[in-house]
């Protein structure tokens, strides 16, 4: 019964939402924001990639409130399962086989590489700081996977998440205090397209992937290190 | 500053002190002073009563751009002696040996003083009232400090506060919305905004306002079906508490009503607005509840086996008179409904306070448990005896005179059933008070009892001094008539002319004096014919008979359980608890409600709800 | 047979994966689940969003060697859909890592049974016998 | 103006830094967290001083609205801003771990950034935000129960989210911007239809589960009876309001259809009839308190439902009161565990909570002239101006649930202080608590005295947030509202089925005559 409810009104919401569609402009829908930073982001941002423009310049501080989510997120996930952390004298999951230690150890540098890569061109290509931060987590995580009974420097990845995240914020910072608006384009914009343009996005960029790679990278590894709960 | 403001001044220390000294026993005829103190302030604004200007308050607020002003009229005054009377009585009753009494018994003295003082300066707020706002505030601040005097029992009394509490805040949220209502009206809370445009409201409106205004401010006068929590709570309340609270706490709801549906909306409106498919309009509506609300209570009252609990119905059915002679509205209706206000003050403090004086020295109020006391406090048996001539309402005391301008209203305006249930009312009272003062003081004196002494004097002297003023208005009405003339004028209602000894009509007036010195003559003869007989002969208390028995000191028998047997043979199945039915339902009814309630936040999975709300208000929207 | 627009399509798939989503979220049970029903509704609102951006024949926002290679996406919803996953990957951390503990603290990973026994606790300690006493019936009711 | 920012950046910038530093030095991490506190107060205490009653936008980055974010501030928005540091001082978790006073700093930065951003999805995120810092919160280190109603929390609010986004996305379809003052602008065209509608029921009832609106405030109870009655507090009278405020927000500046202000009636009357119905059924204080506050809430959403400066000054008002008397209700209910039959006498002895937990409960119920009293006032006087048979209903549940209101919490009062003792004490209240929950008794009592320059100040704020054309002017400039105004006069011409879809792909919207260029600054007045 309740299960025939739930599916009638999941229906209803459906049926709702599909009838919605009759009357949105989904496909042609009015760009107006949208039209303007494409007009004038390239001038007053620098980067090529206006997609970067708009996450770390025109909306900066989403960003930086979605950085804040994953901190508290991580955070969270620390606090709820800091009781949980396996004991010394437990033993850990058994150490992975040798194609999967081996492969951890074969890709660890090549997914450092390409993560910065990715974070470093964040403003130039698709990609960047988000996507290149959990590249590198996975990069810094991996290794955990086949040896279950290492584990992360939480103090290091505190400072990494904290620094980077302060990084972020003091760059606003600068920017409030040499050009009295948090978060402006700081720093020259150099020739559209080049790695050395679009001035601060890039620094901010490289903020978000540290910071981004630290808390996943932390967050992984603080669930790995959870003792499997036998209830 | 004017007298108004010395009076606020005034209630406030006496407030102020009972919180800090209340709790000694010692404080009692301090704080007496300062009751009597108030009286004399309310006492100086006397020429109100006959026809001054109207005395305002110096402070006068202004909130989110709505003014609130106070000032004393006669109205005002009529209440608030009475109110400051009723005050000092009480205080007085409770500065000596009950206070210790009180105190040693383990009663928190403090509190009570503090609620006693709390609520006549509560009330010369609401009683100064002069626009909505005002009224409101004054209204609340009464409602809580009836509570918490209410409270100060503790044990069960607390029980009945609580329902008590629910009835008030009911009311005054009716008031409430029937003050918002008049905003939306008029963009204002004055009175008189409201009164310019009373000719142009619709029947609709003008029957929401009178639902409102007189169910809110009748829960106050426990009106029919309002009525369940005021026995109980004024009952359960210590002694001198229950006799203020008695006197004049709901008198504020009819204080209320006349400001408001008489002063405001007039009693021209009311009685235009008929009901449709009767031929009853607004005012006759109002009477025939009082007319319930004088005979249900009146005969529940004739079953109660507690003094206290039987005086506090009483209280409740003798407001019914009040209403009744108000919502009639001529001169004679109305001056004997506001008499009855004062009358209703003096005797039923008397009267509580008698009953209280009986507990403080046999330590019970239960009907079946007493008996024989007369001849061992016979001056509170005295105090007894004029109270219930008063509360019956027979000459000589002043109950008679207003119930009898009542009686004699219904007639002149051709009401027979209102007269039929008033007289059945008063039948009702005469029965059940006799009851009152037979199981009390009548009959043979319980063991337990032999040692009983009549309270001190500090007890007595408000008793007696209450009695007095029943007797002597009682005897010359016209002093207490003289101020309701003002009162009516100001109401806009007809004016009386009143004599010394009452009213003089052509086809029949009342003199007091000329009843009362016939009535005394007949004592005189009386006492003649005792003094020259000479065959008297002193017997013993206890040397009586009882249905044919002889009984003995050995032997007490005192006949007090099932009283009126006979009587309730013949009426005991009218008793249905049908407004107790109806209360218990609403209270089921809620906790239904709430079970259904709570039921919603105990599902398995909370984003059902979601789900749901969000389907619902799609389809509300896209409809 | 003529195709549906490709935009009308898309609207479709990314509401019936929203719907989906919701739907397991209202009639599951196993908490894990739940939480991946929520990854799949907050997947749909997602496409939706990205959607919202979209025309056909449009290029990616992005300039190549400085120029404008055509009429370009609206670049808005993406970089707002970057943002709405990052939240919903640190609150489907959160939601796991809940998950463990109430796992470890009350043995079940079950909503009904959390529930049970989470109103249990409450009532438990606020020093009242279980709700079951009062109103509800005896067993609890088959699902 | 442009440095209150600071009050949103800087408690992040110490909630960041805060895990690593305590690593070293919880009291170091803990003195930090009150120093950022106590510098965004005095941030905001300026910009109000600076303010002086008008309206200022920010541009963050300073891009030029609509392209880029914008904090709006106005009196509205730096109280609700003002008071959330204050309170997360006032509540701040003492014995926690740095992770906690982390947490709790995110929260504050959230919270502000709801009071003051004026654009839609950065609402979002600061929503979302919120919410995660709280289930941190609400979980840490708490109890099983805690644990599991955290859970149960974050299904229900994710789910809601999920809607608030779908709403969202409804808006930006049909408008193609996200600044509120723009969509203000673009909404008598655009949004006023039932798809509009749709978009504002499903953002209504997204926000509304941490706004506490019936029905989807199941977790109410269950989170607010296992967690502390500082977190309790801090949810229950910070965060409700802010989600309330941005429901209000959209409402005003975008939704002032009849219907949208209807559905928020509606709700709003069932969640004080379920909140305070089941709340005269609890059993123990805490999640009395809790129903109750669902019914507070109720109030909250059907004052606001009125239309105009009226539903505004009212729900203002109600709002106020409540987020200066649950805080204080939940930390005196700290030390009065377990059923409330078992609390016989508990009050006694404890004369100074006793006696705020009374005139609290006065407030509440309205006594006059304490604020609760004008508050609830201002609600009816609001709906029955209206006129309308819903109104009244609104207007009499406002006015039946005050008399269930009263009935228990004079009860659970008259248990608290009876004279029989049942009880043994776990010990006096804290002293922190105390002192917190009396300064918001003399902020109380204070208020009775200032009830005149309260109520002006009051509709003055009310009148500034009801001000549609001058939250566009001062947003996007005078332009904008001349725009506005010839729109509102074509809409009757304008057929339906041409908004928006038929416009050629990818052409700017010209009338608004963005102008390519550098970063310009917002607006200011």
């Amino acid at each position: 019964m309740r299960n025939f409810t739930s599916l009638l009104f999941a229906g209803g919401l459906g049926f709702f939402l599909l009838v919605l569609a009759a009357d949105l402009p989904v496909g042609a829908a009015p760009m107006v924001a949208g039209e303007g930073i494409l007009g004038q982001g390239p001038e007053a941002v620098g980067a090529a990639n206006l997609v970067t423009a708009v996450v770390l310049a025109y909306r900066g501080i989403d960003t930086l409130g979605e950085l804040s989510i994953l901190f508290a997120a991580a955070a969270g996930v620390g606090l709820i399962l800091s009781g949980m952390r396996r004991r010394a004298d437990q033993r850990p999951d058994p150490e992975g086989g040798f194609i999967l230690l081996a492969a951890a150890d074969l890709l660890f540098p090549l997914l450092v590489i390409v993560g910065l890569y990715i974070v470093l061109h964040g403003h130039l290509t698709p990609g960047g700081g988000f996507q290149g931060g959990v590249i590198l987590a996975a990069a810094f995580f991996l290794p955990l996977l086949g040896r279950p009974g290492d584990s992360l420097n939480h103090a290091v990845v505190n400072w990494v998440e904290g620094l980077a995240g302060g990084a972020f914020v003091l760059i606003g910072l600068w920017a409030l205090a040499v050009k009295g608006d948090f978060l402006a384009p700081m720093l020259g914009k150099g020739a559209l397209g080049s790695l050395f343009s679009a001035g601060t996005l890039p620094l901010l960029y490289i903020a978000v992937g540290l910071k981004v790679g630290a808390e996943i990278a932390g967050l992984m590894s603080t669930l790995q290190e959870t003792e499997a709960a036998e209830p | 500053m004017t007298l108004l403001d010395g009076l606020w001044l005034a209630s406030a220390l006496t407030a102020l002190a009972a919180g800090l000294f209340g709790r000694s026993p010692s404080a009692g005829p301090w704080l007496t002073a300062l009751y009597g103190v108030q009286f004399l302030l309310v006492a100086f604004m006397g020429p109100l009563a006959y026809g001054a200007d109207p005395v305002p308050a110096s402070p006068a607020f202004s909130v989110l751009g709505y003014g609130l002003s106070w000032q004393f009229t006669a109205l005002s005054w009529f209440f608030a002696v009475i109110t400051a009377g009723a005050a000092l009585a009480a205080a007085w009753f409770m500065s000596g040996a009950w206070g210790r009494h009180y105190a040693e018994q383990g009663g928190d003295l403090r509190l009570l003083q503090l609620a006693l003082a709390l609520n006549p300066s509560t009330m010369y707020v609401l009683l100064a009232s002069r626009d909505f706002l005002s009224l409101f505030v004054g209204w609340e601040l009464v409602s809580w400090a009836s509570f918490v005097l209410m409270l100060a029992a503790g044990g069960v009394g607390v029980r009945w506060a609580l329902r008590y509490l629910v009835y008030a805040i009911g009311g005054a949220m009716a008031v409430m919305a029937a003050m918002v209502l008049s905003h939306a009206l008029t963009g204002s809370f004055e009175f008189g905004a409201l009164a310019a445009v009373v000719p142009d409201l619709s029947a609709g409106t003008l029957w929401s306002l009178v639902i409102l205004l007189s169910g809110g401010f009748g829960v106050k006068m426990g009106l029919l079906p309002f009525h369940l929590w005021q026995a109980g709570a004024y009952a359960e309340t210590p002694g001198p508490g229950s006799a203020f609270l008695g006197a004049i706490s709901s008198r504020m709801g009819l204080y209320a009503m006349l400001l408001t549906l008489f002063g405001v909306l007039g009693l021209g409106t009311l009685k235009a607005l008929s009901i449709p498919w009767t031929p009853l309009e607004a005012h006759e509506l109002l009477a025939w509840i009082a007319a319930f609300t004088i005979v249900l209570p009146t005969f529940t009252a004739l079953k109660q086996n507690d003094a206290r609990w039987l005086l506090a119905w009483h209280g409740i059915g003798q407001g019914g008179y009040m209403l009744m002679g108000v919502a009639m509205g001529d001169a004679l209706a109305s001056a004997g409904g506001l008499m009855h206000v004062f009358n209703h003050a003096t005797y039923q403090a008397a009267l509580f306070m008698a009953v209280t004086a009986v507990v403080y020295r046999t330590g019970t109020a239960d009907l079946n448990k007493l008996g024989g006391l007369v001849t061992r406090m016979p001056l509170t048996f005295l105090v007894l005896l004029v109270g219930i001539i008063g509360l019956a309402g027979l000459p000589p005391m002043n109950g008679f005179v207003s119930k009898w301008l009542i009686y004699r209203a219904l007639i002149d305006d051709g009401q027979p059933l209102l007269f039929v249930a008033a007289v059945v009312g008063t039948l009702g009272t005469i029965v059940s008070v006799y009851k009152l003062l037979h199981n009390i003081f009548l009959g043979q004196l319980r063991v337990e009892h032999e040692s009983v002494r009549e309270v001190p004097g500090s007890m007595l002297a408000p008793m007696l001094a209450l009695s007095l003023i029943v007797f002597v208005t009682g005897l010359a009405p016209g002093l207490v008539l003289d101020w309701l003339t003002t009162v009516q004028r100001e109401l806009g209602l007809a004016v009386l002319a009143p004599t010394l000894g009452g009213v003089e009509r052509p086809d029949g007036g009342l003199d007091m004096l000329w009843v009362v010195g016939i009535l005394f003559a007949g004592f005189g003869v009386g006492a003649l014919i005792f003094l020259a007989g000479g065959r008297a002969r002193t017997v013993h208390q206890l040397d009586n008979y009882a249905g044919g028995h002889f009984l003995t000191a050995e032997v007490r028998y005192h006949y007090s359980d099932n009283f009126y047997a006979g009587l309730m043979h013949r009426i005991g199945p009218w008793y249905r608890g049908s407004f107790q039915w109806l209360q218990d339902s609403v209270v089921a009814a809620t906790d239904l409600l709430a079970q259904a309630a709570a039921g919603v936040y105990r599902v398995v999975q909370p984003a059902a709800w979601l789900l749901g709300v969000t389907v619902l208000a799609l389809w509300w929207v896209a409809a | 047979m003529t195709l549906p627009p490709l935009e009308i399509v898309l609207y479709t798939g990314a509401v019936s994966l929203l719907i989906i989503g919701l739907a397991g979220l209202v009639m599951g049970d196993n908490l894990v689940r739940l939480v991946l029903a929520l990854a799949v509704a907050e997947a749909g609102v997602n496409l939706l969003l990205v959607l919202s951006g979209f025309r056909q024949g449009a290029f990616a926002p992005i300039l190549l060697e400085g120029r404008v290679p055509g009429p370009m996406v609206d670049p808005i919803p993406q970089a707002l859909v970057l943002t709405a996953i990052v939240i919903g990957v640190g609150v489907q951390a959160l939601a796991l890592a809940l998950v463990l503990r109430v796992r470890r603290a009350y043995g079940t990973v079950e909503m009904r049974t959390l529930r049970a026994r989470l109103h249990e606790d409450l009532d438990a300690a606020a020093g009242l016998p279980p709700e079951t006493s009062r109103n509800a019936p005896a067993v609890e009711r088959p699902a | 103006m442009n440095f209150v920012v600071l009050a949103v950046a800087l408690p992040l910038l110490a909630g960041f830094l805060t895990p690593a530093l305590g690593r070293s030095s919880r009291a170091l991490a803990q003195w930090l967290g009150w120093g950022t506190l106590a510098v965004c107060i005095g941030v905001l205490w300026v910009a109000w001083a600076r303010l002086d009653g008008g309206t200022v936008a920010i541009a963050i980055g300073g891009f030029r609205p609509p392209l880029g974010i914008v904090f709006y501030l106005d009196a509205v928005a730096l109280l609700f801003g003002l008071a959330v540091p204050l309170m997360a001082l006032l509540l701040w978790p003492r014995e926690g771990t740095p992770q906690q006073f982390a947490l709790t700093l995110v929260l504050t930065a959230s919270a502000t950034g709801l009071a003051l951003s004026g654009d839609i999805f950065n609402l979002y995120v600061f929503y979302e935000l919120t919410a995660a810092a709280s289930f941190g919160l609400i979980a840490g280190r708490g109890t099983g129960a805690a644990q599991g109603a955290a859970l149960r929390y974050l299904l229900l609010s994710a789910a809601g989210s999920v809607l608030l986004l779908a709403g969202i996305t409804i808006v930006y379809l049909r408008t193609g911007t996200l600044n509120l003052a723009h969509l203000a602008t673009l909404a008598p065209e655009r949004l006023q239809d039932p798809v509009g509608l749709a978009a504002f029921a499903l953002m209504l009832i997204g926000l509304g589960v941490k706004g506490e609106l019936f029905p989807v405030n199941g977790w109410v109870p269950e989170v607010y009876g296992s967690v502390s009655g500082r977190l309790a507090g801090l949810l229950a009278g910070l965060v409700s309001k802010l989600a309330v405020l941005v429901v209000v927000r959209i409402l005003v500046l975008i939704f002032p259809q009849p219907e949208a202000a209807q559905l928020m009636l509606v709700l709003g009357m069932l969640g004080i009839v379920a909140g305070e119905l089941a709340a005269w059924r609890a059993r123990d204080l805490r999640r009395q308190f809790a129903f109750s506050s669902i019914g507070q809430l109720g109030i909250v959403f059907v004052a606001f439902s009125v239309p105009g400066e009226a539903g505004i000054v009212a729900g203002l008002a109600v709002a106020l009161h409540h987020l200066l008397v649950k805080p204080a209700l939940f930390l005196l209910a700290e030390r009065w565990g377990g059923s409330i039959e078992g609390l016989r006498g508990a009050g006694r002895g404890h004369w100074l909570a006793s006696g705020l937990f009374i005139l609290f409960a006065l407030s509440l119920v309205g006594l006059p002239p304490l604020p609760g009293f004008w508050a609830k006032l201002l609600t009816v006087m609001g709906l029955m101006g209206l006129g309308t048979g819903l109104a009244w209903l609104g207007a009499l549940t406002v006015m039946a649930a005050t008399v269930v209101e009263a009935a228990y919490l004079f009860r659970t009062l008259s248990v608290l202080l009876a004279r029989e003792a049942g009880y043994t004490s776990p010990g006096p209240h804290r002293g922190l608590d105390l002192v917190t929950a009396s300064l918001a008794g003399l902020v109380l009592v204070g208020s009775v005295f200032a009830l005149h320059p309260l109520g002006d100040g009051l509709k003055a704020m009310a009148a500034q947030a009801a001000d549609v054309q001058g939250y566009i002017r001062t947003v996007l400039g005078d332009r904008a509202v001349a725009r506005r105004g010839q729109r509102e006069d074509r809409i009757s011409e304008a057929h339906p089925a041409s908004r928006g879809s038929d416009r050629p792909m990818g052409r700017a919207d010209r009338a608004y005559g963005w102008p390519a260029g550098s970063p310009t600054r917002g607006a200011r007045s």
